[in-house]
């Protein structure tokens, strides 16, 4: 891999001043993301991994959030450095990003038409239409309704994509009256509908039912396949991940953890904590009696552990990760770790499976 | 977050704030300029409170409503100046009275115009007379003043310009009657355009317009807010010399308004309340006009109030007593008060025969305890160590609401009772119930009233005041009757000769004062604040305003 | 359900609430131990006749309910009696004022309304910043003021002070008004092409709508703050924002619309509130308009005077609500009319 | 959430002013330099109430600041820092009395018609709909007529125009609260009516009527300002704020002490109030927090 990653970020640095104190969501965050391919980023609730996105989208609210220091280099360009009006111009066209939650991420007054085709007249030429601004106001007005016109039907051809059966229809309904699924479908569509070059999901199918998730992830795979858009998945879904990611990090509390290809990852976790995560979830095909659980629970940010900051709940700690905090080192290709005792981890399954038993 | 939006609208709000101070700077600095010279200067603006209820001398008997009538109409007979006393042709050349003093015969100005250019002749003088006592207001009875000695027989055309009134019963004050705005002159014409006459039913149309012969006519009326009168081009009296083109009389309820509209020069003439005199006193282009008027100022006492030692003349002459009349007159009325004896105010025929104009009763708090501890009212509740008198039933002083003056003398008789060791309750209520409490209940002991005179005779004020329901006195329902008063009121009533009046006064005097039903409290002040640059204003009682005569310089 | 169906369902439901306000009303005034009509007819020299005229006219002398029977009896006619303290029918009078209300309570709201969501959107979007700390102590001090204290205190400054603007009235002294057309004076200007009225008009109306306004001002700019704050945080305005919505439009277009919803309603409310300030505003710049009207005549006790006021007001209140619900339903498609 | 609060500067001169109001309120016998006397007196429904009267001193009308009156005096000679200590007490009392009467009418009522729905729903939506139809200052102006002058029965007029908008209030909370899932928890294990509605729903449904009542102690004085400035305030020769606000306002051109302190008593104490209101707005809606 020779060829320049389509999104790296270097030890991104994001705090949060609120009244009880400063949060240090995220410490010296580190990874890369290729063209075309999914990278999964997972971890559990509140440990950076929503604001690591939002933070390279920039859209972390300001105040109380602020980008400490870092760079987020986006094709070479770094995101940080750039005035605000070269990020709304990359946002929802070169980068976008599908929220959680379908129910509220949907602008409840406008139809979900209008909401893509948003999307569709600040990004997209529509060179069908003349563009040019005359000053002849009435001409204008003219050429604004006729570019609003055809980036409506665009919108609608991109509730067809992510195959909505009736996008005529859905796309003059409102949010409220669609299902939730269909929201997330209309949020891809809205999404893609720039063709981005990279999409950050952010628990896109969390709030979903089993079958329509699949579905959500499906349509996923396939408009990635089609226009090779890269995806940045977020989710402490373990299972999607397996499913959908070709290599995947791990986050606890504002670190990258652990990062690799996925069969590595789930095969031979290195670090404790992904070690932790990937016993606790429950796995039909393998036959466990029970599940692990991780002692305590992800520390205050305001005032994290020193050293290795999983180390409280850590087995494996020694002295040394309570005052250092471990470097990601390549322990294989494609592999990084973040542990000081990632050697002792890899090797230990034994003795910790006799703890146990 | 964008900043550019937020600051292109700090910028807008900057651009905002400068624009208005300029406005403001560059405003005041003309205004200011102007402030020297006269507003208005061919407008008379007036501010008062209340507003006309019609303008149809038929109808009109609230002074509103008569000072627009006045000016918009003429009269057979009119007062010039501020001379009460004298009465003077007006749309009447001369006149002759027969022998029998019942056939009056009236010769009319042969040049007169209505405002609509239709000559005035004996025609509508009659039709002006008879259609007050046909209409007969409903909702004014006025016309009880042209029914004094009129009928509709009364009024004969002999020719175009001369007119006969044969009166039903001799009245010596006539020609003062045929003064008053009711006795205006109509054009038929317009009238029986206009709905024509209806008996017994006010003329709705007329109500709010009206062609007159008057120097003015009306130019609009904005409910609630002003009448606007311009002159009228057809006047026969001319429009050389100076006269104000245009008047306004505006109502403002709010004193303030009316006092900075004075000061600004909006206004040329205004009302101002007693305590606010002392803002304009002594200001430059200011002037307070201070006239003595015949309007009184009361306290009324219920003889039949369901306090039974109301009953009892002793307790009301102790009250009488315990009244302080240098105060009211001080601090409630800032001194634009003057002592009143008894019914008959200064100024007026008679008045000295009120204990030669010395009042029998002062504030005295000493002689109020001597009475009462003679008459057996003594202090004998004990409640928290004060003793009251009456076994602490409490008298009830009421005042209407809004009256400051009132207000001050009641509170202030409140604590002179109370150190006399009599319990009392203050309170105020509006216009309607105060009403309703003096003459449908005896649930008050003391009330304070005022009264106008409706003509300028003595009689005006001491029949009604302490003659006897029985006898068509007792106004006030003090409930207060005295047969040899009634005959006294009666004899000056009826005789002619001023020693048998002035007798019979001095009589009637004599008993109601020691009796008291009422306190004679004193004799308001006339006052208005008025800008020195209004010229040609007198105050003349019976006429109040005269535009006619007004000049701006 | 169709909208014209809804609209007349709305309006039917007036019925219940005219035929209430009259009832309270009524009631109200009709109770007191009091003498209107010798009040009406001048008082201690009220002539005899005159006064049982009058308590003849209002059925004064028969039972309560009956009073009332003969009132609505009247008001099925469309008869509202006469006014006493006006001497004219009570309909004429309020054809008189109610333009001239309507006028000052509209020029109030369109001072209040924009400058209260565009300093509620500022304060909002510069939260804890000085020009919010500003416009939040507008805000305060707009709603701890007594209203008459702030109409003596501009009048006294901008009236005498500095006198740049009128002290009082719809228009210069003695300044015709125009051609009643409308009866609001500025329409009438515009309509006869009056540039002298309009002018007036327009001056006459500062101070006064200040006043009024300033209030409603204060309500909806607090109110504009606390829902465009808790828009600007919604899910969706990240949306916009994440869709590279230039951040305007994701103010004005995202976050302004979902934040009016709630302002919606508190405008529709302040309608109430307007009109009993204006009562106070009218009186103390001479405003010929209903408020001072009804306060007069509920002092004065002029029973018709003061039940034809609240039946207009109860049908504006009625048709302001309406309004503002229609307006709700256009603004958010959740709303569905006649639902709930 | 008190940190919160003791953070915001607004709601802490809020706080501060209130309390300012109710020791001065409490202790006005020792603040004042002049005190009324009580007098017993007999009402015309033959029951006794006390009546608060100040000395007049004619003689010392209208006299402007001085150490001797702080505030200076007014028509009547009497000291306006005295009757605007007393008054702290007549405010504090129409205030209170008048918002925990009609909150407590609104919270019966509104708790009835939206707990149980229906045609009490209706009907009690309908009245709420007359009474908020005519405008509240009118109607106060009536029910304040009608019932004559005195302290009490402003409080009376103005209850019978308040209750309705905290009974509309109520019923909004309560039907939200009514469908939320831990009363239908309580439903279903079969809890009374009245136990649904005074544990469950009552104490959810306080918190925003709190701020509510903050806010609204302060439009009470001022409607109570207005009602004076009309005419139809306290009894004359009390000492309320309002009464002496409108009977010094046309004093103002040569005595601006009369109506400027207690203008500025009424002022303060309102902005008091909605200081606090806004403050525990802002602590009790977490949505407005960041």
């Amino acid at each position: 891999m020779t060829e320049t990653p389509l999104l790296s970020i270097r030890d991104l640095k994001t705090y949060f001043y609120t009244y009880e104190g400063v949060v240090k969501a995220l410490e010296a965050t580190s990874f890369d993301i290729w063209k075309g391919e999914t990278f999964g980023l997972i971890g559990e609730t509140g440990c950076g991994k929503s604001v690591t996105a939002l933070s390279v989208m920039q859209l972390i609210p300001q105040p109380p959030g602020r980008i400490m220091s870092g760079s987020i280099l986006f094709n070479g360009v770094d995101l940080l450095k750039e005035p605000e009006k070269t990020l709304q111009q990359l946002r929802g066209c070169a980068i976008s990003m599908i929220f959680q939650e379908p129910m509220t991420a949907l602008n409840p007054v406008y139809n979900i038409g209008r909401q893509i085709a948003e999307v569709i007249l600040l990004h997209k030429d529509l060179t069908e239409v003349p563009q040019k601004n005359t000053r002849n106001p009435i001409t204008h007005r003219r050429i604004q309704r006729a570019r609003k016109k055809r980036a409506f039907e665009k919108a609608i051809e991109a509730l067809d994509m992510v195959k909505i059966s009736d996008p005529k229809k859905v796309a003059r309904q409102y949010p409220h009256e669609l299902s939730g699924g269909m929201r997330q479908r209309a949020m891809i569509a809205m999404m893609l509908a720039c063709d981005p070059d990279l999409l950050i999901a952010d628990e896109p199918t969390t709030a979903l039912d089993v079958t329509v998730q699949a579905q959500i992830l499906d349509l996923m795979k396939e408009l990635q396949h089609r226009k090779g858009t890269a995806i940045w998945l977020i989710t402490h879904n373990l299972g999607v991940i397996a499913e959908m990611c070709d290599r995947v990090g791990v986050m606890y509390a504002g670190y990258i953890v652990e990062i690799g290809k996925t069969e590595k990852i789930f095969e031979n976790p290195d670090h404790p904590y992904t070690r932790g995560l990937l016993r606790s979830i429950p796995l039909i095909m393998e036959e466990r009696q029970r599940l692990e659980i991780i002692p305590g629970s992800v520390p205050n940010l305001i005032t994290p552990p020193e050293g290795c900051r999983f180390h409280p709940r850590c087995k494996y700690q020694m002295d040394i990760c309570k005052t250092c905090a471990p470097p990601l080192v390549e322990v294989e290709p494609d592999h990084c770790v973040a542990c000081h005792r990632f050697a002792d981890v890899k090797y230990s399954v034994v003795g910790e499976e006799e703890k146990h038993g | 977050m964008e900043r550019s939006s937020v600051r292109s609208m700090k910028a807008c709000a900057i651009a905002l704030l400068i624009c208005a101070v300029l406005l403001m700077t560059s405003l005041s600095g003309c205004v200011q300029q102007n402030q020297t010279t006269i507003k208005n200067p061919t407008t008379y603006v007036r501010y008062d409170i209340g507003e006309p209820k019609t303008l149809d001398p038929a109808e009109a008997y609230d002074s509103a409503s008569c000072d627009i009538v006045n000016n918009m109409y003429d009269r057979l007979v009119t007062y010039h100046g501020n001379d009460t006393l004298h009465i003077y042709p007006s749309l009447a050349l001369n006149w002759t009275v027969a022998s029998d003093q019942l056939t009056w015969t009236f010769h009319l100005r042969h040049d007169v115009l209505f405002s609509n250019g239709d000559p005035m002749n004996a025609t509508d003088v009659k039709y002006s007379f008879n259609r007050v006592i046909t209409v007969n207001s409903p909702d004014s009875s006025v016309a009880w003043i042209l029914e004094q000695c009129m009928n509709l027989n009364s009024t004969t055309i002999i020719d175009p310009y001369t007119v006969q009134i044969k009166l039903t019963n001799t009245y010596g004050g006539f020609l003062a009657l045929l003064a008053f705005s009711v006795a205006s002159i109509v054009d038929m014409k317009t009238v029986e355009a206009n709905g024509g006459i209806v008996a017994n039913t006010d003329n709705e149309w007329m109500k709010e317009n009206g062609v007159g012969t008057g120097p003015y006519q009306l130019d609009h009326w904005t409910h609630n807010s002003e009448v606007v009168l311009a002159k009228n081009l057809n006047y026969w009296g001319g429009w050389s010399g100076q006269h104000v083109d245009t008047v306004v009389v505006k109502s403002a309820d709010e004193a303030s308004t009316r006092i900075l509209a004075l000061e600004n020069g909006d206004a040329d003439f205004a009302y101002i309340p007693y305590g606010n005199l002392v803002d304009i006193n002594n200001k430059t282009g200011l002037f307070t006009v201070q006239e003595p008027s015949y309007n009184v100022v009361l306290g009324l006492f219920d003889t039949v109030s369901s306090n039974k030692f109301m009953a009892d003349k002793e307790v009301r002459r102790a009250l009488s007593y315990a009244f302080n009349y240098q105060s009211a007159i001080d601090d409630a009325f800032n001194s634009y008060l003057y002592r009143l004896p008894g019914c008959i105010p200064k100024g007026m025929p008679y008045y000295n025969t009120q204990n030669n104009g010395t009042s029998v009763y002062n504030y005295n708090l000493a002689m109020a305890d001597q009475i009462l501890n003679q008459s057996g009212y003594l202090r004998d509740f004990n409640f928290k160590g004060t003793y009251y008198r009456f076994n602490n039933t409490a008298i009830r002083l009421w005042y209407n609401s809004g009256n400051a003056e009132r207000q001050k003398m009641a509170l202030s008789f409140q604590q002179a009772l109370t150190d006399l060791g009599i319990n009392s309750i203050v309170s105020t209520e509006g216009w309607p119930q105060y009403l309703n409490r003096m003459y449908h209940t005896n649930e008050w002991d003391f009330m304070f009233l005022g009264w106008m005179p409706d003509y300028n005779d003595p009689d005006d004020y001491i029949a009604p005041f302490v003659g006897s329901a029985a006898n068509g006195g007792d106004t006030f329902h003090t409930g207060w009757a005295n047969a040899s008063v009634d005959s006294y009121i009666n004899q000056g009533k009826y005789t002619v000769d001023p020693t048998a009046r002035a007798a019979a006064y001095t009589a009637a005097f004599n008993i109601y004062i020691n009796d008291p039903s009422m306190i004679f409290i004193g004799q308001e002040t006339y006052t208005r604040g008025m800008r020195t640059w209004l010229h040609g204003y007198s105050y003349n009682p019976v006429l109040e305003y005269y535009y006619y005569d007004y000049y701006k310089a | 359900m169709k909208t014209w169906e809804y609209i007349v369902r709305r309006l039917i439901l007036l019925i219940p609430v005219i035929i209430g306000v009259t009832i309270i009303t009524f009631t109200v005034s009709h109770v007191i131990p009091a003498d209107p009509a010798r009040a009406f007819a001048g008082g201690p020299k009220a002539q005899p006749e005159a006064i049982a005229h009058i308590r003849a006219e209002l059925h004064l002398d028969e039972p309560l309910w009956k009073q009332y029977f003969f009132y609505l009896n009247d008001l099925i006619h469309l008869n509202l009696g006469k006014s006493y303290l006006e001497n004219r029918p009570v309909l004429e009078s309020l054809r008189d004022y109610f333009p001239a209300t309507f006028e000052l309570t509209m020029v109030a709201m369109l001072i209040a309304v924009p400058l209260g969501i565009i300093g509620g959107i500022i304060s909002a979007i510069k939260q804890n910043k000085i020009s919010d700390h500003f416009s939040r102590i507008i805000a305060i001090v707009g709603y701890s003021l007594p209203i008459f204290w702030l109409a003596l205190m501009l009048q006294y400054l901008f009236a005498y002070l500095v006198p740049i603007l009128p002290l009082e009235g719809r228009l210069s002294v003695g300044m015709v008004p125009p051609t009643t057309i409308t009866g609001f004076y500025v329409i009438d200007s515009i309509l006869t092409g009056n540039v002298a009225t309009l002018s007036s008009s327009l001056l006459h109306l500062i101070l006064p709508a200040f006043t009024l306004g300033f209030s409603t001002l204060a309500i909806i700019l607090r109110m504009t703050r606390s829902s465009m704050l808790e828009v600007m945080s919604a899910d969706y305005i990240r949306t916009a924002r994440a869709k590279g919505v230039p951040e305007r439009k994701v103010i004005y277009q995202h976050g302004l619309r979902n934040a009016l919803i709630p302002t919606l309603t508190v405008i529709g409310l302040q309608f109430g509130a307007l009109l009993s300030g204006a009562v106070l505003t009218e009186t103390i710049f001479n405003w010929p308009g209903m408020g001072r009207f009804a306060a007069n005549a509920v002092l004065g006790l002029d029973f018709n005077s003061v039940m034809g006021f609240t039946l207009i007001v109860a049908i504006i209140y009625v048709i302001a609500n309406l309004i503002v619900d229609l307006l709700y339903a256009m603004v958010d498609p959740r709303v569905k009319l006649g639902g709930g | 959430m008190l940190h919160l609060f003791r953070r915001s500067l607004l709601s802490m001169i809020g706080l501060v002013l209130i309390l300012f109001l109710i020791i001065v309120a409490l202790f006005a016998p020792l603040i004042a330099s002049e005190h009324p006397s009580y007098v017993e007196v007999q009402t015309e429904q033959g029951t006794t109430r006390v009546e608060e009267r100040w000395e007049i001193h004619f003689d010392r009308k209208l006299q402007s600041p001085s150490l001797q009156h702080l505030f200076g005096t007014d028509d009547y000679g009497r000291d306006i820092f005295s009757m605007i200590v007393y008054g702290s007490q007549t405010s504090l009392r129409i205030c209170l009395m008048v918002v925990i009467i009609s909150t407590l009418a609104g919270i019966i009522l509104g708790g009835l018609a939206g707990y149980f729905g229906g045609v009490i729903d209706e009907v009690l939506m309908r009245i709420t709909d007359v009474f908020l139809a005519i405008p509240y200052l009118i109607l106060a102006l009536a029910v304040a007529a009608a019932l004559g002058r005195s302290i009490d029965h402003i409080m009376e007029a103005m209850i019978i125009t308040w209750w309705p908008s905290y009974a509309r209030l109520f019923r909004g909370q309560v039907l939200a609260i009514r469908e939320q899932q831990y009363v239908e928890a309580a439903r279903s294990v079969g809890a009374s009516n009245s136990r649904i509605l005074f544990r469950h729903i009552l104490p959810n449904s306080i918190a925003p009527l709190i701020v509510e009542i903050t806010l609204d102690l302060g439009a009470v004085l001022l409607v109570a300002a207005g009602l004076s400035f009309i005419g139809l305030g306290a009894s004359p020769g009390t000492a309320e704020w309002g009464l002496m606000i409108s009977e010094g306002r046309t004093l103002m051109f040569h005595a601006w002490w009369y109506v400027t302190f207690p203008g500025l008593a009424i002022l303060f104490v309102v902005l008091g109030f909605n200081l606090l209101g806004d403050g525990l707005r802002d602590v009790t809606d977490p949505k407005l927090r960041r």
